[in-house]
């Protein structure tokens, strides 16, 4: 295994850097926030991303992608996680497009193509308590004609309000609580009986609740096999959550800076407060938790990207480990920026918002470690 | 039948009669609160009245000299009026930084003269007051303050600017730290003054928090006269009364967080249960470990509070509790989050009563923050406790 | 709930600080170890605690006892733990003599005055896996002629291999996890298929493993009810629990005091390592910890005094408060101690030692929080 | 076929042909070792014959200089041969102090004349090596040591005493920092100096540890006489010598310490599972974590070593990896006392294999002090990693 980036990833990562620091930096979400933008993201730049190829990042180059790997989109994700970058990356370009490779041939053709060049904006609806849980799916899907008639409640669906279609998993049989018998399906958020609410959340990015109510879909909706989604899912959420802990990383790993910049500067009882020991160990402490991190991030995406067996159980373990440690590092930064980082007016207070945000999707870092103890036998 | 019995039947009876019933619910939240002032709008008639015979009782103030607005109670009576309040679920009558803070601090160090001026209004409600100490350079290391004030005979002229000054934009007047000596150390040549927010120069402005809107206000103060008859203490002095109000705050934070729901609770409705157990073991063992915390920490409380009435100086453990309670509080919280999951993230809806959870939560990191932050109670522990060479 | 210490309390803690710091200090345990004493304890010390009132401090004063209490017993507790002294305080004088307070007026009047004399030394034969388990009792009591027969394996047994006699837990119904069906039994060491082994535990304090083949006992030998043991076991580990987080309490500010002690002398780099503010934050987070933890143990046993209700639970949680408290403060003050802290010079090792045993003993934190949730039905 | 290839093939067959089957299972215990020495009793035939051949091919010191004992092979034939080896679970041939770390210093620093006379004792494993570094005064702090040597022309005349001498009641000669000179920086005037340990007025005696027996010595240094060919390097300059074997160690120890089995293993095995769960619901959770740490903790040596090899230099995260390792060290422990339970804290039978389980917890309570204290890897962080002010 590669740990360290090669000359390809270098410059993917140098590119990155410099266009998320010029055209989507902090005071850019800031913007969206203080305007109320309906749409939660900036649509120019989203195609500026499709342009620089970050959009079709994991669609095969046939599809009119780019098909530089997870590690490669990882990269990118951290410079979003610096720059608190507000896109559909997420959503569409990992998550959908991730789906959409395990689809039929129509699928594909439809579909990557209009990620790839940032056409079509696409949300997964997966959860529906309040924490993370893909077993528990319990929106059924009914066969109904030639189609299935969907039922159900959403939430947390990223980008759902938006989005050009949706990605849907429901129970086609078994019960809530069974690893069988889900399926996804492809479904237009105009269809009759889907009903949309953007729910505005607390990093002041794009979420929704989505009910559906005898919601009707044709047959040829179904993405991978009948009772057989979880497969997808399982690939789907690897891909998530190994992407998200790039974010985090890159999150954390500003937050730390911010931190470590500011106590330079600031005094207190005539001393430059960064001088003082304890915070000084505090923050050499974190420093080794966020290098550590960075390890489980680039072993992560680089298992996945190599087809490692392991790649889904290393991805769930680097999203355990980059919540725990951004969340650290959002904790100290607020706490060592002093009166100042309870302000709005400074950036630290943004970055724990986000990571928390962050942390809890796809599997917080209990349940990453519950999963990992079930996964080894313990 | 004892004096102490006596007097509570007589309370009893009073507030049976007195208190609006109105007045005997739950606030459901702090606009509820009734700060007085030359500008406060009350939320009901109830409201007023409520304060009007409280006010005329004393009770306000209990254990005030009746001469400034109180009833001269006892301790021991002031704490069985407040359970015999407690019994019927009576409201406070008003909330106000002047009875918690500035009144000690007039009683202890004020003239007559002062006492017969401030006190009073303050018993009644008619002067809000607010808190003038922090200054962007000087947080933690609050005794580096430079406001100015400049002697001219008899006042000062007052330039500089405060932060933090909580609801600086409602209320009437503020007592403040300001230098007037800048030649020997920083503990030295601060003096504590009071003036009118309605003077000339004076301007505040709202802070938006992390966590939304906040009472906290930046203070900006421009050639500010303030007459030397409100100089508090000595001059140069002041910094002596701001320790003793320092204190004050600290023991005021460090207990005053608790959150009303058991913690497990909150997470069994919101996680469910699995054959009895929460649904997420890890955080399950989280909540066990914060909660045995809790137990022992309002035990603390409880024995460092007995530990006072018999005598001892609580002292520097002050630090320890304002430490521990607003670690531990952030802690919980943290907890709570985790619990909530998805909806304990939303920031602006109905359904989350406009993101209480997150925004409690987000506010929770700032309780190791004021009033001295956790590093300096630290410093403090290893000083004075400990003994520690250098701290 | 009075927390403070009453004038008679203050009493006995002086007497006792007095008592073991002169009698029992911590090289008193070591010439013990040394000299691999057999007894594992000094006969005359025992004698000399049972002069002093210790040995009868909950037995009642009919029996012989001076009954000041278990919030008295435990300021006993905290200055043996300070001083690590070697004695059957807690074997005898709090869980049999606990015990024996629930057995006949023959059991109460043969044993409760040997107790308080300083004449019996008592064993609690209740452990048998790895961890506390009292539910996990597997050894079996059969009926058999008038009495009953016993088989199985006990460990970590205090005081065993010189016990005058055990009080054993077998089940008489039931199986392996169940709470009912368990019954005490006063076992003579001496009678036929006692097999009594001394394990050497890393704390140089006693304990033994004791095999159970076939030995008879008396139908007078049972203590309680019939099946019905769990609830006197209860009374007995409450106590127990209690007490040995007031010797955790002791074994913890010790460490920590010594601990202070050093870091005020020792010099690195031209300064007293305890000017290091590093060195400072941690200490006085620890501080903050024992002063927490001083108010769980005054608390539980207070409660214990009182009857209050919750005092089983309190007691479960000042052991879980304590086994996690004593251990950060013999870690800490290893490390604080730097190299000398690693020596068998020093006593820092052995109050980390002895910590480790005590947190053990009769469930460690994680057994009561665990505990603590069941009871609280979460 | 590479180069490389070739010299694989090569030593496949030579170590096929010449590593005797005894010395191709695993190592019991550290007694197993073969140290080499003046002294050192061969534990079997097998054992002696292992070391001859290799030292005959030069494989103890597989890539130092032929002439000095050495096979003179690249790093990439290290690799090779060391995975070979691997392969048939050979032994190492020779443990020693002066391969480890006197060696690298020696071809650093060494003069001709020096090189020629220490190196080829030491790839033969004819002369045993210890190190003296500390001073009861001088731990952290070791450059503020004081052991004295004193110049008397053709030699020095050394007093003083050294602490943590692994092995010094067993090695042959001392590889030992002394101070040259009182008068300037305290890293200035040290030397770094090579005597007998069979010198008149040396005198080593064993240190008992808190887990038991251990290597570490006391050393006590009256009037020793050392030749002044035996200064390594510069006079008042043996601190940059000192600090160069000092990183070297620091790598050894951060990594070193690996468990063979997983934690949870142990666990299972010890607690047993309830409905495929840990029987301990808190353990359960403490082990997950860790095991998520250990996993990120190697896979951040194999970054780091892989950057170092890219041409990164590891500079001063060496600490970091030195800090996290041992840390992370002692909470396994700690996780698998919590495991073990009463087992585990057996000391002295043939059950718990004479403590081992509660000697090695105690053991590595020393990883975060030796080779440099946690704390003082936090401040080597801190000042040139983060580059914060005055640390």
């Amino acid at each position: 295994m590669a740990l360290v980036l090669n000359e390809d990833e270098v410059m993917m990562r140098d590119m990155a850097q410099g266009f998320f620091a010029e055209k989507a930096p902090v005071k850019a979400l800031r913007v969206l926030r203080d305007t109320q933008d309906e749409t939660g993201f900036d649509r120019a730049l989203w195609a500026d991303m499709a342009g620089m190829g970050f959009a079709g990042i994991v669609v095969p180059e046939e599809h009119g992608g780019v098909d530089m790997g997870y590690l490669a989109a990882g990269l990118v994700a951290e410079q979003m996680g610096r720059n608190l970058t507000a896109s559909p990356f997420l959503s569409t370009a990992i998550l959908a497009a991730t789906a959409l490779k395990h689809g039929t041939d129509e699928q594909k053709s439809e579909w990557l193509p209009k990620i790839a060049s940032g056409k079509a904006v696409i949300a997964l609806a997966l959860d529906e308590g309040v924490k993370h849980n893909p077993r528990g799916t319990a929106t059924t899907a009914e066969p109904s004609g030639n189609g299935f008639k969907l039922n159900g409640s959403k939430a947390m669906v990223v980008d759902g309000h938006v989005a050009d279609v949706m990605i849907v998993a429901a129970r086609t049989s078994g019960e809530a609580g069974d690893a069988e018998g889900i399926s996804l399906f492809l479904v237009d958020p105009k269809s009759k009986g889907v009903a949309t609410e953007r729910t505005i959340m607390v990093d002041s990015r794009n979420a929704a609740r989505i009910d559906l109510d005898d919601v009707e879909v044709s047959g040829d909706a179904l993405i991978g096999t009948l009772d057989g989604g979880m497969a997808v899912l399982d690939a789907v959420l690897t891909a998530g959550r190994g992407i998200a802990a790039a974010e985090l990383l890159g999150a954390g790993a500003q937050a730390f800076e911010d931190t470590v910049a500011y106590i330079k500067e600031r005094k207190q009882f005539g001393q430059i407060i960064g001088e003082f020991q304890a915070l000084q160990h505090r923050s050499s402490h974190l420093y080794s938790e966020l290098e550590i991190a960075r390890s489980a991030v680039i072993g992560a995406l680089t298992a996945l990207d190599e087809g490692d067996e392991k790649a889904s159980a290393y991805c769930a373990m680097a999203k355990a480990k980059l919540g725990s440690v951004a969340k650290l590092a959002s904790q100290e930064g607020v706490q060592m920026h002093g009166g100042v980082g309870m302000t709005d007016e400074y950036d630290i207070g943004l970055f724990m918002k986000r990571i928390r945000v962050l942390q809890e999707l796809m599997g917080d870092a209990h349940y990453h470690m519950n999963e990992f103890a079930v996964a080894n036998e313990f | 039948m004892s004096d102490l019995d006596t007097f509570r039947m007589e309370a009893r009876t009073w507030l049976e009669a007195n208190c609006p019933a109105e007045m005997r619910t739950a606030e459901t939240s702090d606009k509820d609160a009734c700060w007085g002032g030359r500008n406060f709008k009350f939320k009901s008639e109830a409201q007023k009245v409520w304060l009007e015979r409280m006010v005329a009782q004393g009770w306000t103030v209990p254990t005030w000299p009746k001469e400034y607005g109180g009833a001269g109670l006892s301790r021991k009576e002031e704490i069985v009026l407040l359970q015999e309040m407690k019994r019927i679920n009576a409201r406070n009558p008003l909330s106000s930084f002047g009875i918690w803070m500035l009144g000690p601090a007039l009683l202890k160090f004020g003239n007559e003269e002062q006492k017969a001026e401030h006190l009073p209004p303050i018993a009644r409600g008619e002067i809000r007051w607010c808190q003038g100490y922090s200054e962007p350079g000087a947080g933690s290391d609050l005794a580096s303050l430079k406001t100015k004030a400049e002697d001219m005979g008899d006042h000062y002229i007052v330039n500089g600017q405060k932060v933090w000054t909580s609801y600086a934009d409602e209320a009437d007047w503020i007592f403040c730290l300001v230098r007037t000596d800048n030649t020997g150390k920083k503990h030295h040549g601060i003096s504590f003054v009071l003036f009118d927010m309605a003077s000339e120069g004076v301007e505040a402005r709202p802070i938006k928090l992390i966590s939304g809107r906040s009472p906290f206000c930046e203070t900006f103060l421009t050639d500010v006269k303030v007459l030397k008859k409100n100089l508090l203490g000595e001059e140069h002095k002041g910094w002596s009364i701001a320790k003793y109000l320092l204190t004050h705050e600290r023991e005021m934070i460090g207990g005053g967080n608790e959150a009303a729901r058991p913690l497990h609770e909150l997470a069994a409705g919101s996680l469910g249960l699995e054959d009895g157990k929460l649904a997420d073991p890890m955080l399950r063992a989280k909540i066990a470990e914060a909660e045995i915390d809790e137990w022992a920490f309002n035990l603390t409380m409880k024995r460092k509070l007995a530990e006072a009435k018999a005598g001892a100086s609580l002292g520097a453990d002050s630090s320890m509790l304002k430490y521990y309670g607003t670690e531990l509080n952030k802690r919980k919280y943290e907890l709570m989050m985790d619990a909530t999951g998805h909806e304990g993230l939303e920031w602006e809806s109905d359904r989350s009563n406009d993101g209480k959870m997150a925004r409690s939560w987000l506010r929770t990191k700032g309780n190791s923050i004021e009033g001295g932050t956790s590093e300096v109670q630290l410093n403090i522990i290893s000083k004075h406790i400990l003994q520690l060479p250098g701290a």
